[in-house]
């Protein structure tokens, strides 16, 4: 098993027509993903390498039935393009994109909610279930089927760790980019409780950074909740206070988010806290192993 | 985006609330003639750095020739390493009460929330750690907006002046009004002042625009440069380039913000300092590495770089491409240690060979090696004495 | 019994130290109706004629346990009053005012049905179980204790009705006015299945007006559920299309409103509509001796 | 209140809404003026009643003169009983093709329509009848407001044409500003054109705003007085007094609208023809009702008065007073009749016993009595040869 996506996941790219729609798309078939429709405005009735396209969601899904979306619409129509998806229905939209305005965001965020629909990201890499199905623009070759569970707020650290695992022969279940922006559809939390509910992942990793408090929450709900093993990693440590570090979420601001709240909110859960991407491989093999 | 105090005012007086009368001006001529036309004045200091009135960036003027002699000392000072170029020049308040306003993001809710405290004019993060009951907030539903009852039960509840509710009640639906029209991230008044003739006023004002969203406001790209103090962010930022200066002497780069993060870590633990934060992000061409590394030279102190990529979209090869570009365009006087893995890495690997950039089996070895070479450089002098 | 207000009805007015609050409250009281507390912003700390009054909706509540808030607060403040009592969870909010604006009022209505609460009004007199409580405006006198559920649009027909029924000595279970405005709260259907749900209304007096969909309405519904016997008036039969009767809902526009509409629907569904208010009383008389 | 075509556009203008350049003039030497400046222009009578381009209000004019000349037939010109005050000159558009766009109240829904047909430039109402499915229709959350992805999926259902489609959309998105920011009941643009040349324009506009969000709206206050075509409407509205002026000669007066609907209804049930709907609303006092019958005396077509009146903030006594005091204060010629209720019924019968104006025992006997008395006027000349 895995979380979210699987071999039944029915994909629809919104932006499917642009240059990283049609990259990402190609990458997903590939890998093995369907995907089953593109949306680009006015680009109805064309296809992209067999895809159709259509010019809005709602055509997307009668003729298409798609039970997923990913979105590579640009910053200023990203908010619109989730509540696009959202109004028709789709249970899972994924937003890849970056920069998209914050109260946008914030509308979107409920838009989504209030339908009662799950929102992964905005900016994220999406998410892949190894051997099932990849949404998004993780690199296909990295992953390997097992049971560990990743999340992370990074892209490129979530390969990282994900090249780190697969060298040393362990796989992951679900692997999931929640993604880097100051307000996200779902987050450690919500991660952490579908992981809890899937029989095939038996540790997660959470990859973590500075800013905002949703690795505190996790640590919370662990506490609170208690969880399979989870070994994580905070990046940013040395960052200084009210500098953006890349990631429109990562910076310390007015005394909240930074990184030693958040390790030792872990470490008083007995989550164990690497300092190095290796080190997190190294506590996952040690307690899969004495987990199995 | 960080706007200037002059900035944000007039973003708030276009919307209706009331800022003291003012100017700002980059001149002492230009200081006395408006302090002729104002009365007695402030001389604010601009600068985007807190504290500045602590640094002797802000003072008071009776007279026109005052104001003069006090822009001298301030115009041109350095305040916490900014140089002050510009000052608002402001009619003087008789100020009875003062209350802290502030919208802002709260994250774990996922939508803005105002904030209101009666203990105004001094540092709200300090209230926030010392008085947290001191701090009303009021979350913000994005879709209707603040609402005239929320506000009402957050000035009753903070314990607003009940003589100035009415003028107070503005000041925070401007406010919101800002926040949203703007797309602020952060939008404050502290203080939020109510004068001895008991009429409320945004006595002081910071507004940090989302720079997402900056696309939506034209009329603030001019401001762009001003918000940002340092010369390289500057350049960075006008080349859309993530880079974020720290005092170290070691530069950083790498691909993509968590990964760039983790690098600077790596750098401050195995003993070095980490000279900046540099992200070339995703899919990176040679041309942008190269890019990249003249940025993080534009900085004299930097004395070694660390480059880790992880080749997911960005390829290897195009990243040693980069490199090798940049040293034959480039006079790089200091080492650089190159990590690669992932996408392409063999064929970058193989690119690297015979030039002085042989990739390092892990970041850990780059890092470390990069810090030594820094080191024997500081410590060769003395060594040959 | 009755509907939606009896004995045990807590009342909050909000808005009780103005003109028209303080005298109705004032009126309320004599009918017999628990008045707890007053709103009015500013004011609080005060007292009107023994009922405290608070800044906020939420003090109220915390303080006087109202079930029940009453709005006089006039249309430029009146969808934030109503809004105030929403979020402060009020289960029945009721707003006399007129004169709101309408985006103001959409607003209000959705915030309203978002937390599952209701809405009478606005631009209404409020309602009256006879011989229990009264919230709104009606005048004291006129009700007598009875089964007869009456539900209007309109203020003074509403009083003319119960005058006339009274005066025949049919009494009332709960009569309810649900206003004039082009959107309000409580619709006639809404109405018809409370008073459905009634076992001490044994049959509904239902007063429309020309403008709208809501007579239609209630004849659909009664016509798909069934209903206890109904009997209909509808004023403004002789309006010209595209003027406004007074009232910014009685209005014939678009083709829509006009009162044949109405009148057929009702009929199609077995509801005879009177000419007359006396006529409605006959034919009250007359069905309420059939089936007692 | 209904705007006239100029000040809709203007308005639409302001929101960013392409319209053709014009100008409104109540002169024919300003129309050649601006004809001049424009070059071919279209004269459009300002009148707030449909159908005036059947009724020759709408004329072309290539040249200055031309336009000088139609502008004289059309000034001054009568329209469904209005008089032409004004009119609007503009450029000539060379239309492509026609769309309708409108934003209303969906009462059953209790929320705003976008409503899109690619049946423009006619009456809407036809096609709304007649081709019901060539309306396509979106429900506008009140929370989020008119998104973007709902008017393209509109556009596209509408078929609305590819080559205009961001003009076209921008156009809408303005649309719903213009409603929401100026609180209207109704925005309409028909037709929405797309031109020979392929841009989108509002060619014609009607935006309706709501009444009781005036007072948010100084600026358009200057419009009221042309937004009510009849006098005494006008009148009647600049005292806040609802009065609808109606075709027959029986005034009508009750307090509440209910009440006044059922009375204009009782007196056209039992043959009579009313002249006016009139409220004096809760709680009138002597004064109110002075004013309200001086009201619908100011239509000359008024032969008699059914007053009806049901007590209950409303005091019998109080309107018995209105009724004396009209009476002799105003040379009243024409009969009246008066029914009161409920409170204070007797105070206010005992006040009228003297008087010409006795109360009678229902509101269907004080309209026949009126009807009959009316009647009998007409006759008795004819009786009397």
């Amino acid at each position: 098993m895995s979380i979210l996506i699987d071999q039944n996941t029915r994909v629809v790219v919104q932006g499917l027509t642009g240059r990283e729609g049609s990259f990402h798309a190609d990458q997903m078939k590939k890998f093995g993903t369907q995907v089953v429709a593109g949306v680009t405005p006015g680009k109805g009735g064309t296809e992209v390498d067999g895809v159709p396209v259509f010019d809005t969601m709602r055509e997307a899904i009668e003729k298409t039935s798609p039970n997923c979306s990913v979105s590579f619409v640009p910053g200023p129509g990203s908010a619109d393009a989730v509540m696009e998806a959202a109004d028709a229905g789709i249970p899972l939209i994924v937003a890849i994109t970056e920069r998209t305005p914050i109260h946008d965001e914030a509308r979107a965020y409920r838009y989504v909610k209030d339908r009662g629909l799950r929102l992964i990201g905005p900016n994220c890499p999406g998410l892949v279930s190894a051997g099932k199905s990849k949404v998004g623009i993780m690199p296909n070759q990295l992953f390997k089927e097992g049971n560990v569970g990743v999340v992370s707020r990074s892209g490129t650290l979530t390969y990282e760790m994900v090249n780190e695992l697969s060298s040393r022969n362990i796989g992951q279940s679900t692997v999931l980019g929640i993604g880097g922006d100051p307000i996200i559809g779902t987050s450690f939390t919500d991660a952490l409780e579908l992981f809890n509910a899937d029989p095939d992942t038996h540790l997660i990793v959470l990859i973590g950074e500075i800013g905002g408090t949703d690795e505190e929450d996790a640590a919370r709900y662990i506490g609170d909740h208690g969880s399979k093993p989870v070994v994580a990693f905070i990046s940013g440590r040395t960052a200084p206070p009210g500098k953006r570090m890349g990631h429109a979420g990562a910076i310390i601001t007015g005394g909240q988010g930074g990184p030693e709240h958040k390790v030792q909110a872990f470490e008083k859960v007995g989550v164990p806290v690497a300092n190095t991407i290796a080190e997190v491989a190294d506590l996952a093999a040690r307690r899969l192993g004495a987990a199995t | 985006m960080k706007l200037q105090e002059y900035v944000s005012k007039d973003l708030l007086r276009k919307a209706g609330v009331p800022v003291p009368h003012g100017q700002v001006a980059e001149s002492v001529d230009q200081v006395e003639e408006i302090a002729r036309r104002l009365g007695p004045v402030a001389v604010k200091a601009q600068v985007l750095v807190g504290g500045r009135g602590k640094a002797g960036g802000i003072k008071l003027a009776d007279t026109p020739e005052d104001a003069r002699q006090v822009a001298q000392q301030i115009l041109g000072m350095d305040i916490k390493g900014l140089t002050v170029e510009k000052v608002l020049v402001e009619q003087q308040q008789k100020i009875a009460k003062e209350y802290y306003a502030g919208i802002t993001l709260d994250r774990a809710r996922r939508q803005f929330v105002l904030m209101l405290s009666s203990m105004g004019g001094v540092d709200i993060e300090e209230v926030a750690a010392e008085h947290p009951d001191a701090i009303i907030k009021v979350p913000i539903d994005p879709s209707f907006g603040l609402l005239a009852y929320q506000i009402r039960d957050a000035m009753f509840r903070a314990d607003f002046d009940r003589g100035a509710f009415k003028g107070l009640q503005g000041i925070l639906g401007g406010l919101w009004r800002v926040t949203q029209d703007k797309d602020a991230m952060l939008a404050e008044v502290n203080p939020l002042a109510v004068t001895d003739a008991g009429n409320a006023i945004a006595a002081d004002a910071k507004i940090d625009i989302d720079d997402s969203a900056l696309f939506r406001h034209p009329d603030l790209a001019q401001y762009e440069a001003e918000s940002i103090n340092d010369s390289v962010e500057r350049y960075a930022a006008e080349h859309n380039v993530p880079y974020v200066k720290l005092d170290g002497n070691i530069g950083i780069i790498a691909n993509g913000a968590g990964l760039a993060m983790m690098t600077m870590d790596a750098v401050r633990r195995l003993g070095g300092q980490p000279a900046n934060f540099l992200d070339v992000s995703g899919g990176a061409r040679a041309e942008v590495v190269r890019q990249a590394i003249q940025i993080v030279l534009m900085d004299p102190k930097v004395e070694g770089i660390v480059m880790n990529i992880f080749g997911g979209i960005t390829r290897g090869d195009e990243v040693a491409r980069g490199l090798l570009e940049a040293a034959s365009t480039m006079d790089i006087k200091v080492p650089i240690a190159i990590r690669i893995a992932g996408t392409r890495e063999a064929e970058g690997r193989k690119l690297l060979e015979d030039s002085p950039f042989t990739p390092e089996p892990s970041l850990d070895a780059a890092a470390t090696t990069i810090i030594r070479q820094v080191h024997e450089k500081h410590a060769a002098p003395v060594g040959g004495q």
